[in-house]
């Protein structure tokens, strides 16, 4: 499990999943990615899972869980590139609704513009 | 029976991953596709997972036993372990019901197994264990490809 | 102890390659360089084989039992059958001794064994069965590097 | 378990196996491989491992059997491009001398001199 966290501009955090998200993983991962997330001032988060092989509902415990403590201060949530067993999972969830079928860099563009109120 | 096995390992969330490689080895022969093979380790992760962190209680001492047979297209396998087990099951199916809200659980592994599976049944007694059992169907590859050319 | 598992399945060649995979993902953690998994592997599938065709006598019946358990960077496996015994386990061991010519076995599987392991060790007993145990030591992996650099 | 069988000038067969050669894979392939060997007038047979990703004790078998079936015809036998493992595993069972560190178009234009007497 590895993963890659970037700040672009406007507050709006990109993270890449690559590997297994499992139970396993999440307790890696979880700790890390909040402090970096506390670390900006954030507006919207990207969860990319173009590179991600594998998901459970850890997965969905580790996104709600970075709702929860986002949403207050600000809070979109994005979710690309889910496969199709994970678009499953989010559906089931009742996350479908933030799964887009946007690029990032789409996306991205989006944000600014919902973000800055247009 | 065309095909059958057993293996027990420790209940540490280390070994999640090597369940799900080992069922994907186990039906390796069947050829399944990629959204047969993700939802099949997906149901094999969730209960995986369920027997460490409910039945044991992440101890990292528990045993849990994964028992696994092919009978032609079919797969059924039993996960179990000898832990807490489950005080009331039907509430544990429901859709987003955790005991453990504080490990971000989301409450979904029974759902999702259900979903992914064909069939499932679960036994569990208070202080003696739980066990999940499941079946699913993977498509013939002849049929696959019959359904890709429509 | 790291971690620790046990493996049963059906003595049927399919397995052959299950056996590979299933030690393969337990000794993922090591991060093995190339040559220490295909080594490892080649014992395994070895001691399974010799299960299935000496032991069994491709009977498609007997049961084959891996425990395998890890200790910081060492392995040390079982494989045992239940099957018919090795008479004379001297004889057995020595280069190019086979008892079955007629199917091509090249009497080479004990050599390749006890090469690749650091550890081997035979019990067997006409009638009741055959158990192998081996240790395997794998290289840190902060040695490899060091020894890449040389 | 693949393999490919193809014919070349002077009576040269090479084998390509891919995959993992055990006693499973040895069951499969042994007999097409023998009746196809039988259908040329065999003067020398290449087993080119590149393409292999695994072999134990069985391979051995299957190299040596074949050997036995065409040595009293002809028989030169040459093994290309095993791994370090399988090297050590055919150095154990006397074959190591059957390994060439040449390419397979080289071990056809070598075996082609040797052939012709050369
Ligand atoms: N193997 C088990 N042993 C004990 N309790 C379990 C086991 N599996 C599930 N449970 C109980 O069922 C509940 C619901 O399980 P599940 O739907 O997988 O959600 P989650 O694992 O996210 O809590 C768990 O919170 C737990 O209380
Ligand atoms: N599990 C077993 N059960 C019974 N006999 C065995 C077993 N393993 C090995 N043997 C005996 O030992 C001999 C040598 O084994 P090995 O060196 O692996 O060569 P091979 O498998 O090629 O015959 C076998 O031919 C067989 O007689």
């Amino acid at each position: 499990m590895k993963h890659q966290l970037l700040f672009v501009e406007d507050g709006i955090a990109i993270i890449r999943l690559k590997g297994e998200l499992d139970h396993h993983a999440t307790q890696i991962i979880r700790d890390e990615i909040s402090q970096s997330l506390y670390r900006g001032t954030l507006r919207a988060i990207i969860w990319n899972l173009k590179d991600l092989q594998f998901m459970d509902s850890a997965g969905i415990g580790l996104i709600l869980g970075r709702m929860r403590d986002f949403v207050p201060t600000n809070g979109q949530t994005v979710i690309l590139h889910p496969s199709e067993t994970m678009k499953k999972i989010f559906q089931y969830s009742g996350l479908g609704s933030y799964v887009w079928p946007t690029t990032e860099e789409e996306t991205i563009a989006e944000l600014g513009g919902i973000l800055n109120g247009q | 029976m065309d095909n059958e096995m057993t293996l027990s390992f420790i209940a540490i969330s280390e070994n999640e991953g090597l369940a799900r490689m080992v069922m994907t080895s186990f039906i390796a022969s069947l050829d399944p596709t990629i959204d047969e093979l993700a939802e099949f380790k997906t149901i094999v992760s969730e209960a995986v997972t369920n027997a460490i962190i409910h039945g044991y209680e992440e101890d990292g001492e528990g045993i849990i036993t994964i028992r696994a047979k092919r009978n032609g297209q079919s797969i059924t396998m039993t996960i179990t372990d000898e832990g807490r087990g489950i005080p009331n099951v039907e509430q544990a199916m429901e859709p987003l019901y955790t005991s453990k809200p504080e490990r971000e659980r989301s409450g979904m592994g029974f759902t999702i197994m259900e979903s992914f599976s064909d069939h499932l049944s679960v036994w569990s007694e208070p202080q003696k264990g739980t066990a999940i059992t499941f079946t699913k169907e993977f498509l013939p590859v002849q049929s696959n490809f019959v359904l890709g050319e429509r």
